[in-house]
Order: structure tokens, then sequence, then C-alpha cells
């Protein structure tokens, strides 16, 4: 537990400086907020558009502007949306489930299957096996996910039938409770596959590697020395050690997911924290893209830590203190 | 052995170079099959391929798809490449000095290292080339600034390996100084795992290319796969050709970048050269 | 008396592009119950190989037997199934390994791994599995059983990991215990009590031991009867008695007459100038513990160590591992920052001197490492790695390339290596051009850490020559870190022990083995395999037959 | 009809708020009208359909409007609508805040409440436009109980808007849907038929066409199915096209050029880039044959109300390249060893593939005429802070709503008056004209339909041989729908409309 919250202070610093250098970033957009407000309401005058930004605080200097937001991270207000109109905090938050709904479900999926095919690939070394699914891999690694994504509605939800093009619910029905699980579950399953398509070519790569990898250590001389049946030595000697990059892989990827996700969830119409992101790019929605940005680096802390107190259990050399 | 006989050991690796030396002399010969601009109307518009004279078929505007396939080659490759020649060469400093000094510069630089992994990097992506305007330096600079990262953690990694080694050592008690020592002992020994990963990287950068076109941030002037992707989407269920062959394009050279990088690293990979 | 393993003709075949068509060639050799059978021979002999065609665990399809038979009793073990050596490996025949650390799965716990053993080959209720191998690790002298079952390997030292693997080969109590070396990764100390326990567990179970080793200590020690072997041929077997005393093979002889001996040679009168005078150096190393805290592990890698070399003089260090010998030759050639102390090169103090102030002294003092190949920059060429060093201090490249030619020719080697990548060397060959480039610079002061421990005894024998002679022809002082007694008695003059970081001990190297004071010197010495039979005399024997 | 079931239909893309007193942007017009009426609403003839008003009374003079309101209308909170509502939208909301109110409403002096079912709207002069600007799209009346005394800009009815339309606000899920519900206290009897609309959101084109195929949305507006799919799905079964619903808004596509700096400065210039551009092959090509091409500085549709003037030069249907290089010649803008005439960088609008399209036929099409182009696309907000706070441009596609009336949609490119630096979409190309603004001032006041028509025909030609504006194609926009879905297309604000009367076959 101290481990905890002295990982968590050690981010801090970090967290703080992603949210400067941020900031600065985006002052280097042109126009601001209120241009984009202005520009769609139509016509805007710009007595109007000054009163705007005197009101969001934009008419402050710069230092000004980031002394406030970051004062008001400090005690956990993210600021306002003026494009939405509403809580930083809570715009995000209503996207969260989502994000982690599909980071989790793919994180899942493509660590699962790329740890089964890798065994399977690395068990038939030069099989039709391995080279079947080294090909697999390497053909989803190389296709464009719009692409994918596009592909599978044409063929899952339209031709088939099978699954709903887009969103995350059916917006005609409104289920309610175990119902509505299962409607959710229905509307992730194409861009879950979608996006572990992808990420699963990285995975059986790495576990390939790492089980060959492994399965040449003096360990593993040993257990046949012992008699050890093949079988046992692939899954409990070979694999467990094998996991740990993988392990290591899937915490780094978690990050990249947020962002990695703008495309799958722009062609399904996923209401994910990467679309909120991109929209808020646009809007040139500062104060949202911050939040963005400081939850993606507490998430990503926030992993790390999981996926080191997972290492620390598969491999009992790390000690997490 | 030599390295090219462990090469090509490998032979998906010697087919992923076979095409990718025929998409580079498609890309180095482009202007002599295709003379014309590949963004000039050159006929009917949305032809399908064999039809009208285009090989590959026509998009909406009547452009020609095989026109911009090859023409896009040198972008999509340049892209790739510079992309990768920069991300490297920042993560080779970034890693270098933190790896070789340790302690608190490498602490600082590590720092701001997570920093940059911290931030999802696509969305980083997009920010910097909406900020910088699409063109196709900013696109380098955007997917050069997301993916040194990944360098500078694998340079670093070998570095503090490689510093500790005896012969770096020996280095310091000739009294070499700490340049040379980086650059002329260690940073030879650790240049294969940077090419693979940099091979692999040349890949990435093309994808990343065609997504930002996909979200219309591509170079508007300059004839890309990507571009033609984003251009063509819409034509999918029309059009499938306009879409399909760069698609196809994107495929085949990351594949072959890919089976290229695998054959590398076997190749470089003092473990697996004794297996077949 | 039944054979217990009776190997004929056996052919291990290696894969096309190897550098020979078979790894073990023509072998005939058995082993008896209740006897440890050596097997020596240089690396890359086919030792390892011999052991793993009778395991059955060669590195299939690759390397594989390609003739001969392996007759356990009754049973060829080249040609039964899978299925059935599996029932034999672990039960029948075990195996213990050379590296303890890495023959572990790094992820399971001791009671685990001696688990599997049992689970595998016979029906037995958890409780008694586990009562079993409590026994085991009360055998092998672990202390603390009941806890070293939960142990991870990583917990435990080298020794007790090597203890392990011995319960865990006898846990069945097999006919056959192969050993690949098992105690060439241990330092002396451990080393000594490991083959006692060995040669204990074979007594008391009636096991036939094949014994690995390329350590003539050591199977002066232990063996019964020793086999040599050759590029892959069994060149000579015959009792320990025979093959040590009255080698015929001349490789045998070679090899045993390169294992050096263990009474001291006459040390050389000492001049009176002093060059190097290390006066109270400390140095501790902390690790663990981060930013916010939290207790990290303390060394004192170095504790108020003292001493002074003489000009043309060759101070040893010694002592297990651990001890402290290269932190302190780290700190004296400056690639470790002591804490306190004085490093007295002249009259200069070293120690506090910044990498810059450093730099003009370094010329001075020169270090031979370890091992060869990892000493030696695998991408650049012999040349450049000797010529670098006096061009860096403002030779000419012509001067520098003659200079280089010139001490290539000293280490004895040819003007051609001049081109060449270290790969293309052997591992003495190797050495030798660390040392040129050592002696590049014209050093006052070498500073040799364990420059012969990679190396094989005859191999090592000439670098040690090597080293004589130039200490004699150029006025070289030496501090020569070393664990092996035999080579300190050959090389040093005086000698030094650690222990803990501290010299415990400094003297003369004849009054060192005839009279040591501290009980730390005397434990050293008694633990140095084969002390009784390679003696001055014997050698003389040896090579007069 | 049957009453009941759910209407799916496409918001694309998601609205920035929902308070249509504030801004006229798109998307909240696809939801707001639902929630907000105006006084009026209008059929495909542009006949004054009576909602909150039930008629209108204009004086003599012109200068008196007097409002008869419909009684028993009540708020979705359940409150009455009266006069004051209607005084206090018009006086205090739109002649404020909105963005087009003040144009609209500018001769609006004050409001009188006679009593709760009548409001007279006194005018400083006759403003005969302003009747057409009282759609709920235009000109929503807004609850004063729930707005007086609050910052406008920053009122909850931004989030959760309260109105007297067909459908109450129930929920917004960001980045999802908003959710609609059926008003059971609507003031017409027996609508609306459906018991509930969700406008979804969903970011990316072909799946929104597959999500109209795949039966999931039933309606998609304001190009919200590329017209290529639209095409398509026009000839499957079950689905539908239409360009109706569109007649308020009166979409054109046009290039500005910023007339204060070289090449553009010159109107040779920028009449040869007017004859060099192939109107019918962006039709064709781009728009898949939805738009007609500009023929004049107005949309043909004011021929209805007889203010478009047929026959102006220089605006062909076919390019002219000919004729173009001519009046480069005549200019004097010769070219040079490359066959460059003129170089120049144009601005693609952000809002969509097909203007990249069109940028990227230009840059040929300009070509063939020596006007080397460099293509330029920027996002939204950049875009807009160049052309319109910095004028830093030399020339961008556009498209314009030229609304029902000249005066609303029309004279903001032209006006002196509408120089107005930092401000959107108004006269960017600086082009000031003395005699143009006499007649723009005129038009804007006569009420005589003879004499307007005149007025305008005159403004047309002077717009036909300045150009500082050119004209491209009058736009079609598509409405892509499921067969089962009917009557949704009953008013002239089609997809802005209400929907009370849709209803969808079960
Ligand atoms: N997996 C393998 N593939 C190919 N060649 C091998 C393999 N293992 C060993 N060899 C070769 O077989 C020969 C004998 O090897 P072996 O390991 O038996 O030597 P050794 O006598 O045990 O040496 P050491 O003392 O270094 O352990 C060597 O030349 C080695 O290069
Ligand atoms: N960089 C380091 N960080 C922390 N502890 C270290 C470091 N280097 C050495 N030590 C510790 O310091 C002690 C002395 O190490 P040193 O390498 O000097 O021993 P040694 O006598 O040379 O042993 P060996 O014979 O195994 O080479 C050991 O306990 C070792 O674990
Ligand atoms: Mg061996
Ligand atoms: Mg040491």
């Amino acid at each position: 537990m101290r481990y905890v919250v002295k990982r968590l202070l050690q981010a801090i610093p970090i967290v703080l400086a992603i949210v400067v250098l941020n900031f600065f970033l985006l002052q280097l957009a042109e126009g601001d907020a209120v241009d984009v407000l202005a520009g769609e309401a139509g016509s805007a005058t710009p007595e109007y558009m000054a009163e705007l930004r005197a009101k969001f605080g934009l008419d402050k200097p710069l230092p000004v502007q980031l002394a406030v937001y970051l004062k008001n991270v400090v005690m956990f207000d993210l600021g306002y949306s003026f494009r939405h109109d509403m809580p930083v905090s809570q715009l995000i938050l209503d996207r969260l489930v989502p994000t982690l709904l599909l980071m989790v479900a793919t994180i899942t999926l493509a660590v699962g299957f790329g740890i089964l095919l890798g065994l399977v690939a690395a068990m038939g070394l030069n099989t039709w096996r391995d080279t079947a699914i080294s090909i697999f891999a390497l053909i989803t690694y190389a296709t464009p996910l719009f692409w994918v994504g596009l592909m599978l509605i044409v063929v899952f939800s339209l031709n088939l039938r099978w699954f709903p093009t887009s969103g995350m619910e059916n917006f005609a029905m409104f289920y309610e409770g175990w119902d509505r699980v299962k409607d959710i579950a229905h509307h992730l399953v194409l861009p879950t596959v979608t996006l572990s398509l992808f990420y699963l070519a990285l995975y059986t790569r790495l576990m390939r590697a790492s089980m060959l990898e492994q399965a040449g250590q003096d360990y593993v001389t040993t257990a046949r020395a012992k008699g050890v049946t093949e079988n046992r030595i692939m899954f409990v000697h070979v694999l467990r050690n094998a996991l740990l990059p993988v392990v290591t892989m899937a915490g780094v990827q978690v990050g990249a997911l947020i962002g990695g996700s703008v495309i799958v969830e722009s062609v399904f119409a996923w209401p994910g924290l990467g679309m909120l992101a991109f929209e808020a790019l646009f809007s040139r929605d500062l104060n949202l893209l911050l939040g963005i940005f400081l939850l993606s680096a507490l998430l990503v802390v926030a992993v790390n830590l999981v996926v080191d107190i997972i290492y620390s259990s598969l491999d009992p050399r790390i000690e997490v203190n | 052995m030599t390295f090219w006989k462990l090469f090509a050991r490998n032979r998906g690796a010697v087919v992923g170079l076979g095409i990718l030396v025929l998409i580079a002399v498609m890309a180095a010969t482009a202007s002599l099959f295709f003379p014309a601009d590949p963004f000039s109307l050159a006929g009917k518009p949305m032809s399908p391929p064999g039809e009208n004279g285009f090989l590959l078929g026509s998009d909406s505007l009547g452009r020609d798809v095989a026109a911009g396939i090859a023409h896009g080659a040198k972008t999509s490759l340049l892209i790739g490449l510079l992309a990768t020649l920069v991300a490297v060469g920042i993560g080779i400093v970034m890693g270098a000095l933190a790896g070789y000094y340790g302690g608190p510069i490498d602490n600082l630089l590590m720092r701001v290292t997570e920093m940059f992994q911290t931030i999802p990097s696509f969305i980083f992506a997009i920010l910097l080339v909406a900020i910088m305007k699409p063109s196709i330096e900013s696109i380098v600079i955007a997917i050069a600034v997301v993916s040194w990262p990944a360098v500078a953690r694998l340079v670093r990694g070998e570095f503090l390996s490689l510093r500790n080694r005896e012969f770096v050592q020996a280095c310091h008690t000739l009294g070499m100084s700490d340049v040379r020592i980086m650059l002329g002992e260690i940073l030879p020994n650790c240049l294969s795992p940077v090419i693979v990963i940099g091979s692999l990287m040349v890949a990435t950068a093309i994808l990343i290319e065609s997504g930002l076109a996909f979200l219309g941030l591509g170079d508007p002037n300059i004839m890309s796969w990507g571009f033609q992707i984003g251009a063509g989407r819409t034509l999918l269920r029309s059009a499938w050709w306009v879409c399909t062959f760069p698609g196809i394009a994107i495929l085949l050279t990351v594949l072959a970048i890919n089976l290229v990088g695998e054959g590398i690293n076997d190749a470089l990979n003092p473990r697996l050269r004794e297996r077949t | 008396m039944t054979r217990l393993l009776d190997i004929t003709d056996l052919h291990v075949a290696l894969p096309p592009e190897s550098q020979r068509p078979y790894a073990v060639e023509a072998l005939n050799l058995h082993l008896e119950p209740n006897e440890i059978l050596c097997v020596v021979g240089e690396s890359g002999s086919g030792k390892s190989l011999t052991a793993r065609a009778v395991m059955g665990l060669l590195p299939k399809p690759r390397v594989r037997i390609a003739k001969g038979s392996v007759n356990f009793l009754g049973e060829d073990l080249a040609k039964v199934s899978e299925e059935r050596l599996r029932a034999i490996r672990g039960s029948q025949i075990s195996m213990i390994f050379q590296e303890p650390m890495t023959a572990l799965n790094p992820v399971m716990t001791i009671g685990t791994q001696i688990d599997e053993v049992f689970r595998f080959h016979e029906k037995m209720p958890g409780r008694e599995r586990r009562a079993r191998a409590l026994q085991l690790l009360t055998d092998v002298q672990l202390p603390d059983p009941e806890q070293t079952l939960k142990a991870y390997p990583h917990e435990l030292s080298g020794g007790q990991r090597q203890r392990a693997m011995i319960a865990m080969a006898l846990a069945l109590d097999p006919k056959i215990l192969i050993a690949d070396e098992p105690t060439t990764a241990l330092d002396v100390t451990t080393q000594a009590q490991v083959l006692k326990l060995i040669k204990q567990m074979q007594a008391s179970h009636g096991t036939g031991v094949l014994f690995i080793t390329h350590d003539f200590g050591v199977v002066a020690d232990i063996a019964d009867r020793v086999a040599v072997m050759q590029n892959g041929l069994l060149v000579e077997t015959g009792t320990t008695d025979q093959v040590l005393r009255r080698p015929e093979h001349p490789y045998t002889k070679a090899l045993i007459g390169a294992v050096p001996d263990l009474v001291p040679r006459a040390a050389r009168p000492r001049s009176g100038a002093t060059v190097l005078r290390v006066k109270n150096l400390q140095k501790t190393y902390r690790s663990g513990g981060g930013l916010f805290g939290g207790k990290g592990r303390v060394v004192h890698a170095a504790n108020d160590v003292t001493f002074d070399l003489a000009r043309g003089e060759t101070l040893g260090i010694v002592g297990e591992s651990g001890s402290g010998k290269s932190t302190v030759a780290r700190c004296i050639v400056r690639l470790n920052d002591a804490e306190a102390g004085e490093i007295l090169l002249g009259d200069t103090d070293l120690r506090p001197l910044g990498r810059a102030a450093m730099r003009p002294h370094r010329s001075k003092i020169q270090m031979v490492f370890q091992d060869p190949f990892a000493s030696l920059n695998p991408r650049t060429r012999i040349g450049k790695i000797i010529a670098q060093g006096p061009m860096m201090y403002g030779a000419s490249a012509d001067e520098a390339k003659r200079k280089t030619n010139e001490l290539l020719e000293i280490v004895g080697l040819d003007a051609r290596a001049y081109d060449r990548f270290p790969h293309e060397f052997s591992g003495g060959q190797r050495q030798r051009i660390g040392i040129a480039r050592a002696l590049a610079l014209e050093p006052q002061i070498l500073v040799a850490d364990e420059p012969v421990s990679a190396l094989d005894v005859s191999i090592q024998a000439q670098i040690l020559r090597l080293l004589d002679e130039i200490r004699d022809r150029m006025n070289l002082s030496m501090v020569f870190i070393t664990h092996d007694l035999r080579v300190a008695a050959q090389v040093c003059d005086r000698i030094a022990v650690m222990q803990r970081g501290k010299v415990v001990e400094i003297g003369p190297t004849a009054t060192m083995f005839s009279d040591p004071k501290q009980p730390y010197t005397q434990e050293l010495l008694a633990a140095v395999p084969g002390k009784d039979w390679f003696s001055a005399e014997d050698m003389a024997r040896v090579h007069a037959t | 009809q049957e009453a009941g079931g759910t209407l799916v239909y496409i918001v694309q893309p998601e609205p920035p708020s929902l308070a249509s007193f504030l801004s006229t942007s798109g998307p909240i017009g696809l939801v707001a009208p639902k929630i907000y009426e105006g006084l009026f609403d209008y059929d495909n003839d542009l006949k004054i359909v009576p909602a909150l008003a039930e008629s209108y009374e204009v004086s003599a003079d012109g200068k008196t409007v007097t409002f008869t309101l419909r009684q028993g209308v009540t708020w979705h909170d359940g409150a009455p609508f009266t006069s004051a509502d209607v005084a206090f939208s018009v006086m205090e909301v739109l002649k404020q805040v909105h963005p087009r109110g003040p144009n609209s409403f500018r001769e609006v002096t004050s409001i009188d409440t006679p009593d709760e079912h009548t409001a007279v709207f006194n005018l400083a002069n006759p403003a005969p436009y302003m009747l057409r600007a009282l759609s709920s799209y235009e000109s929503p009346m807004v609850p004063k109980h729930l707005l007086e005394g609050t910052d406008l800009r920053n009122s909850d009815l931004a989030t959760s808007p309260v109105g007297t339309g067909p459908y109450k606000f129930v929920e917004w899920k960001k980045g999802q849907y908003i959710r609609l519900d059926k008003n059971e206290a609507y003031w017409q009897d027996g609508m609306p038929y459906l018991d509930r609309l969700v406008g979804r959101f969903i970011p990316d084109a072909s799946t929104r066409t597959a999500a109209m195929e795949n039966g999931e949305v039933m309606y998609g507006a304001y190009g919200a199915i590329p017209n290529i799919d639209a095409v398509r799905l026009r000839d499957t079964d079950g689905f539908s096209v239409t360009t109706d619903g569109y007649s308020m808004i009166n979409p054109m596509a046009l290039i500005e050029f910023n007339t204060t700096k070289p090449p553009f400065d010159n109107p040779a210039v920028r009449k040869a880039v007017s004859l060099a551009i192939d109107r019918e092959f962006l039709i064709e090509n781009i728009w898949f044959g939805y738009g007609k091409p500009a023929t004049s500085a107005l949309s043909s549709n004011f021929a209805a109300v007889g203010l478009y003037k047929e026959g102006m030069p220089n605006y062909p249907k076919n390019a002219d390249v000919a004729g173009a290089i001519a009046l480069l010649d005549a200019a004097g803008i010769m070219p040079d060893a490359n066959g460059v005439r003129a170089t120049a960088t144009l601005d693609l609008i952000p809002y969509g593939e097909d203007w990249r399209r069109a940028g990227e036929y230009m840059k040929q099409a300009l070509a063939e005429i020596g006007i080397a182009i460099e293509l330029r696309y920027e996002d939204v907000p950049t875009w807009l802070k160049r052309i319109y706070a910095d004028y830093d441009f030399d020339f961008n596609v556009n498209y314009f709503y030229q609304l029902s009336d000249p005066v609303l949609g029309v004279h903001r490119h032209y006006g002196t008056d509408q120089i107005r630096q930092g401000t959107h979409f108004v006269n960017s190309s600086r082009y000031s004209n003395p005699e143009l603004d006499a007649l723009l001032a005129a038009g804007a006041q006569e009420a005589d339909a003879t004499k307007r028509a005149e007025i305008y025909g005159q403004v047309q030609e002077i717009l036909a041989e300045d150009m500082p504006v050119a004209n491209l194609f009058e736009m079609q926009f598509l409405t892509v729908y499921n067969d089962k879905l009917k009557e949704h297309a009953t008013s002239a604000m089609g997809a802005y409309g209400s929907f009370d009367r849709a209803w969808v076959e079960q």
C-alpha cells in the first residue's frame, strides 16, 4: 500500500509536466474555442467574441491561465468545457466507461488470443501452423485499421446482419438491466475485434519469440532431465516465464490504446475518450483536451502500477518495494 | 557466415526484400510510367479496373489509381524513412545519454520519455499535425515525435548493459573521452536492435500516415497512399478499387518491411543463429 | 559386477556447417555402480554432449546420435522411445548442471521443483512427497529445509542452489548421476563443500557418477577413474592414479603439466621504490531504496584496504567470490569512485581526481580484464583496439601502427592479426590482445583482474608465462587478482587475502602458504582441490615420462 | 398513419448545445426545432403555416405587425405560453444574442402585449423579409419564466431545453445520442404520432450509410449520407432520397476572393477563374448530380419571388478556357516560361471531403489557364481565423446559405458595412463598392416587388462584372430516408422542422 502511494506520488511531477507541456503546445494552435463557437453559431460580432473570451478567461495572459488551470487541477477540478457547456470531469467520466469497456475487452482479447496463438506457433515451430499464424498476424498488423473496421461492418452488419453497425446501445429500444448488458456486449463485438486484430499481431509475435527464448533456457533442460512431460514443461515452466515480456508490453499498450482507438471509435461511433479528444482538439476545447491527457496519464500510471504488481506476482525475483 | 547468408535463410525475409525492392523501383520509376501529374483528371471518373485505359481504375474525379499508387509509393516510403530516421536520431541521443550517464541524467531523460509515452500517441500525432498544418514535414515530425520514446528506451537499455562491459571499461582506463566511447565503442554494438526496431518503425509510420489521411490530415498537395485511401473511403461501397488498391499497397509494404525486419532480427540474433 | 552404463562406438553428429562433423566420435566408455568417473578435457571437446546423449537430451534434430549404443542395464538408450526415456530420466539417471542460477526455474519454488520429480515418477500422496523433499534438503545439509522449500531460486546462494539441484537429482535414488561441471560457477570454499557432499551422497547411495569437469584438482579429489577427451575423441582412460601420475597421451600430459603448482615459486627480491600506495580505501555499495527512502542493501565492498606495491613486484589479491577483490582493483584504476582513503601514485592522490584531471594519469595504470572476449569491442579491428591508446596520447598513425606491431610480436601474435576482428581469435589469443592493449600505453602498473580464470589450463599457463616475461622485461609492477591459489602461488611475490571487504592478511607468498596466520587464509588453502596431488615432484615426473 | 414507435435519425456532427436562440449551428437545427416552436412554419412552397401564431396582420404603412397567438399552449414544464414570452424572445433574446436575430428584427423597436394572446411588433421601417424569419429554426420562442434574469449565454436551457414543441427533451448522452419523447400535452391534438425521437451521432460517413442500410437509423439530412451513397440507396428498395426541405436555406457553393491583393485584386482574374471552372463537372463528379450551376449572384430559387435575374455573363455551365485565357491576356497577365500566369493558395473549407475534392479539381482546372495553385487544408478554428480574422488568404472555396431573402443571406458578402474583421461568414473579400452599397440599402427596405426586383437585377449585374465572390453552384442537400418513415418533409424547413406529423410504418 505504501508502495502504491509512493508510486502515485512519483507520478505527480510527470503528470503536471504533461499538463504544462500540453498547455503550451495547444497555445501554438491557431484560433481558440471562441472562434469555433462563433464559427458554428453563424455570424458573431467581435464584441460578442471578446465577451466570450473574457467569460472563459481566455483574455488573460498565458501564465495566468496556466496558473489558474494548475491550481484547479491540484484541487481535482478539471475546469469547464465551454463547448459542451459542462464540467470537464463529468464529460470525461461519461466517456470513461465506454473507453474502459473497449480497452479492457481489446486487451483481453488481444492478449488472450495473442498468447494462445503465440503458444501454438512456438510449439509447432516451423510447421504449417506456425507459418499460418505468423502470416495471419502480419496481415492483421499491416492492414489499416479503418479498412478492417469498414469491412467488418459490411460483412457482419450488412450482409450477415449479425452485429449492429455502430454505437454502444440500441437507441430505439433503450433496454434495461440484463438486456442492456447483452445489448452493449453485442455492440462491443465489432469494435473490439477490429482493434484487437491490430494488437493481436504484436502479442502473437512477442509471445512466440518469448516462448522460443525461454524454451532454450537451462531450466528447461533441467526439467527434462527430471523426466517432466513436455506438456508440463511448456505450460508450467516455460509459459509463466514467457508471459513476463507480454505483461510488460500490455502495460505499455494500454496508454496507447486511448489514442489508438480514435479511428475505431470514429468508424463504430463508439463514445470513447479518443473521439472526445479528437473533437476537443478541433474545437480548441483546451480544458477538455488537457483533462483527457491528464486522465490518460493517470491511467497509464495506474496501469503500470497494476502491471508491476502482476509482474511481481509472476516473477518472484521482482519485489514491489 | 555472412550477414546475407544468415538473412537469406529466412525465406519470408527474402520475399519481403523482393517486394520492397519492387516498391522502391516503382517509386523511383513512377514518372517514367506515369509521366502526368497523378492528380490530373485523366479520364472517365469511377472507371473500374481495366476499363477506359485505367489499369487499376479511376477515382471519382477520373484520376488514375495506378498512377497514384506509383507516385504515392515515393511519398509513403519517404515519410516512413524520414520519420524513422528522425525518431531513431532523437531516440539514440536521449537513450545514449540516459543509459551512459545513468543517475540523475538518466532519471530526468527517462521522465521526459515517459511523459511522451503517457500522452496517447495517435492523438498526439493528430495534435501536432493540426498545429503545424497538414504537410509532409509536419506529418514526418509528428510521427517521429510519437515514435522516438521506444527507441530511446531500447538504446538506453543497451547502453546500460554495455557501459559496464569490460571493453568499455578498457576504454575508460585508456582515458578515452565520453563522446568517443559513446559514439565509437558502444553505439556500433547496439545498432542491430536499433535497426530491427527501425525497420518496423518504417512500417508503423506508413500506417500512421494512412490513419492521419483517413482523418483528413494528409497533405492535400502530395499524392500518397494515405491520401488515396482517405479520398476513396466514401467510395468503398461504390468503387471498391479506389481505396482497395492503395490499401493493398500499404499492406504489402508493411508486410514486406516486417518480414525484412524479422529477417534482420534473426540474422543478427546470435541465439537464433544456431537454429534453423 | 555388471556395468551400469556401457557406451559403445557413440557418434554424435553435428549440423552440417559446424567445424567438425561429429561432436563425439567413436566413444567407448563405461560406468560401474558405486564409482565416480570423471570426464575431463578442454572446452568444446564433447563432454557435455556425451552426457546429454546419455540422458536423451541432445538438441534434436540438429544434433543427434548418428551411430553407436548407450546401454543402460540392458536397454539401449539411443533407441528407446521418448516415453521410456522420460521414465528413466530423473528416476534412474539424473543430472546436475553447471549454472545453478539458470538451471532452476526462476519462477517456481524449490519445493515445487523437487516435488515434480516425485510427481512424475511415483504415485505418492502429497504429504509424503513433502516429507521426502524435506528429508532430501536435510540430507544435502541445507539450512532450514522448511524455509528452503518455500524459497525461490534467487533467494538462495549459488552453493545452496547447487545443493538443491543435488537434492533434486538424488530424490529417487538414481542408479546414475551425471554432473556436468557442477562446481565451476562456485568459489573455492563452496566448491569444496559441494564436492564433499556429492562424494558423500554417492557413497551412501551407491550411485554411479559421471562427473564432467575441466579442473584436474577436482578430478584428483573425487575421481575413481578418469576419461580424457579431446576434439570429440576419447584419448585416454584409466584409474585416477594412472592418468594423473602416469599419463600416456601427449594431450593428457600437456593438460596435467599446465596445472599450476601449489608450492609458491621463489620470491624475487623487493626493490625499494614504492610505486603505488593504497591507504584506508573505502567503498560501499548501496542498492535499493528509492526517492522516498526505504531500506536498501549496503555492502562494504572495500573496508579500510591498505597495501603498497613496489616497483617490479607482483601483489596478489586472493579471496572468495564477493570478497571485494574486483572492487579494489576498479577503485585503483578509477573505474569506481572510492568514498574515502588515498590512492597514491607517486605523490599524487588519484582518488579525488575528476574525470578530466584523471586523464593524464590514466596511461600510468592499465588494466587487464578477466573475460578476454567481453573486454574487446567485437566491432573494432585488433589493430585499432591496440593503436587507439597511443594515438589518444598524441602518437601519429604510423608510430602507433609500428608500436602495435611490436606489441603483437611481444605477446606472440603475428602481424596479420592487425586487421582482424576479435571473434576470429581463440580465447588465449584474445587475452594476449588485451594485454597488448594495456601495454601500449607503457604503464608503470598493471592491474589484472582474474586475467586467466576464463581460460583453459593450458592456455592459462601460457598467459601466466607471458605476463611473467613482460613484467621482467619492462619492470612492471602488477596487482594480480585471482581466486585460484595455485595461480597466485606461481605469479605473486606477495599476497593479500581479502574477506568481506577487508584485507585479513598480507605477506610474502611463501609465508602465506607455509604458515597462514588467519583462520580464513587456512580455510582457503584447505579448500584448494587436489592439493595433495600436483606437487612439484609429481609434475617433474609427468614431464619426464 | 400509425401512431407510436421511435424514429432514430442522424444528427451529425454532435451539436455544441441545444440553445437555438444562441446559435444557428446546423446540428442544433436538427434537434431544437422539435422542442421549440416559432410563430410560423412554412410549407414547401414557402407559404406561411400558422404555428404559435394563428394569424398576423400588417398595418397599411407596414410598420405594425400584429400576431394573434394560439391559445392553450403550454411549455413542457406546464407553464402557459403567452405574448410575454414572444416579446421577451424577440426583444431580449433574439435581438440581443442570436447571430442573425439582430438582422432579422433590426426594424423592431418594441413589442406591445395588449393581452396574453396578442403581440404587436412596432417597426421603424417596413420589414417584409421579417415574416420569412419566424420559423422555429430561425427564431425560436423561448420561455420567459426560465430565462428572464439569467445569463442567457450560460443558461441551463442550452443542455436541457424546455419548449412548446411536439417533443420533450429527455436525455443527451454526449457522444451517443439525444433522446426526445412525445409531448403528451402538445397543442395539436393527436400529434405527434411518434413516441420518441432519437438523434444519433455517427462520426464516420461510411458508417452512417451502413447504419441507414441496416435500419438502425431511418433519416439522415444535410449530407449525413454522402451523395455517392445516397445515389446508391436511391436505387435500392426501401430507401428514398429527397431534395425537399431545403428551400428556406438556399445553399450556394462559391469562391471568395481576397480582393485586396494580387492576383485576385484584378476583377479579370476573378472572372477568369469563374470561367475556367466546369460547374457541371463539380456537380456530376463530386456531388453526384445534385446541384444546379450558379448563373448569378443570387440563387435561381429567388425566381419565385422575382428577385433572380437571368442571363448574367461569366457564369458558364461548362468551362470556357478560351474565354478565360482571353480575359487574362486582355488584362495583360501573361504566362511565364512555365506557362504560369499567377500563383495562389486555395484554402479548403474543412467541412467535409467533398470540398477537398472540389479544391483538387480546381487546382487542375485553373492550371489550364495558367494559375498555379497550392492547396491548404487546416482545421476549423485555424481556417476561420485565417479567413475572417487575419484575412490571410488568396481565395477559398466555401458555401453559404442565401436563406429566404437576399437581405438575410446575400448582403453579408458584399456590403462595405459587412467588412467586419473577426466576424465569421461575412464580407471577407473586403469588396467595397458605394454604388452597390446604396443598392443593397434600397433593396432591404423596398416593399414594392417590381422595384425590388429591379434593384436586385442591378446588384446581380454589378456582381457578375466585379465578381468578388464567384458563385459555383446552387447546392442541393440530400435527405436520405427509410421508406417506412412518412410525412417527414411537410415543412419548408425539412430536417430543421418539427417532425410533428412524421410517422413510422410498423
Ligand atoms: N546445440 C548445438 N548445436 C551445434 N553444435 C553444438 C551444439 N552444442 C554443442 N555443439 C558443439 O559440439 C561440440 C562439443 O560441445 P560440448 O558442449 O559437448 O563441449 P564441452 O566439452 O562440454 O565444452 P565445455 O567445457 O565448454 O562445456 C562443440 O564444438 C560445440 O560447438
Ligand atoms: N555495482 C555494484 N552494486 C552493488 N553491489 C556491488 C556492486 N559491485 C559489487 N558489489 C558487491 O560488492 C561485493 C564485492 O564485490 P567484488 O566484485 O569486488 O567481489 P570480488 O571479490 O571481485 O568477487 P568475484 O571473485 O566474484 O569477482 C559483493 O558483495 C558484490 O555483491
Ligand atoms: Mg560443457
Ligand atoms: Mg571480481
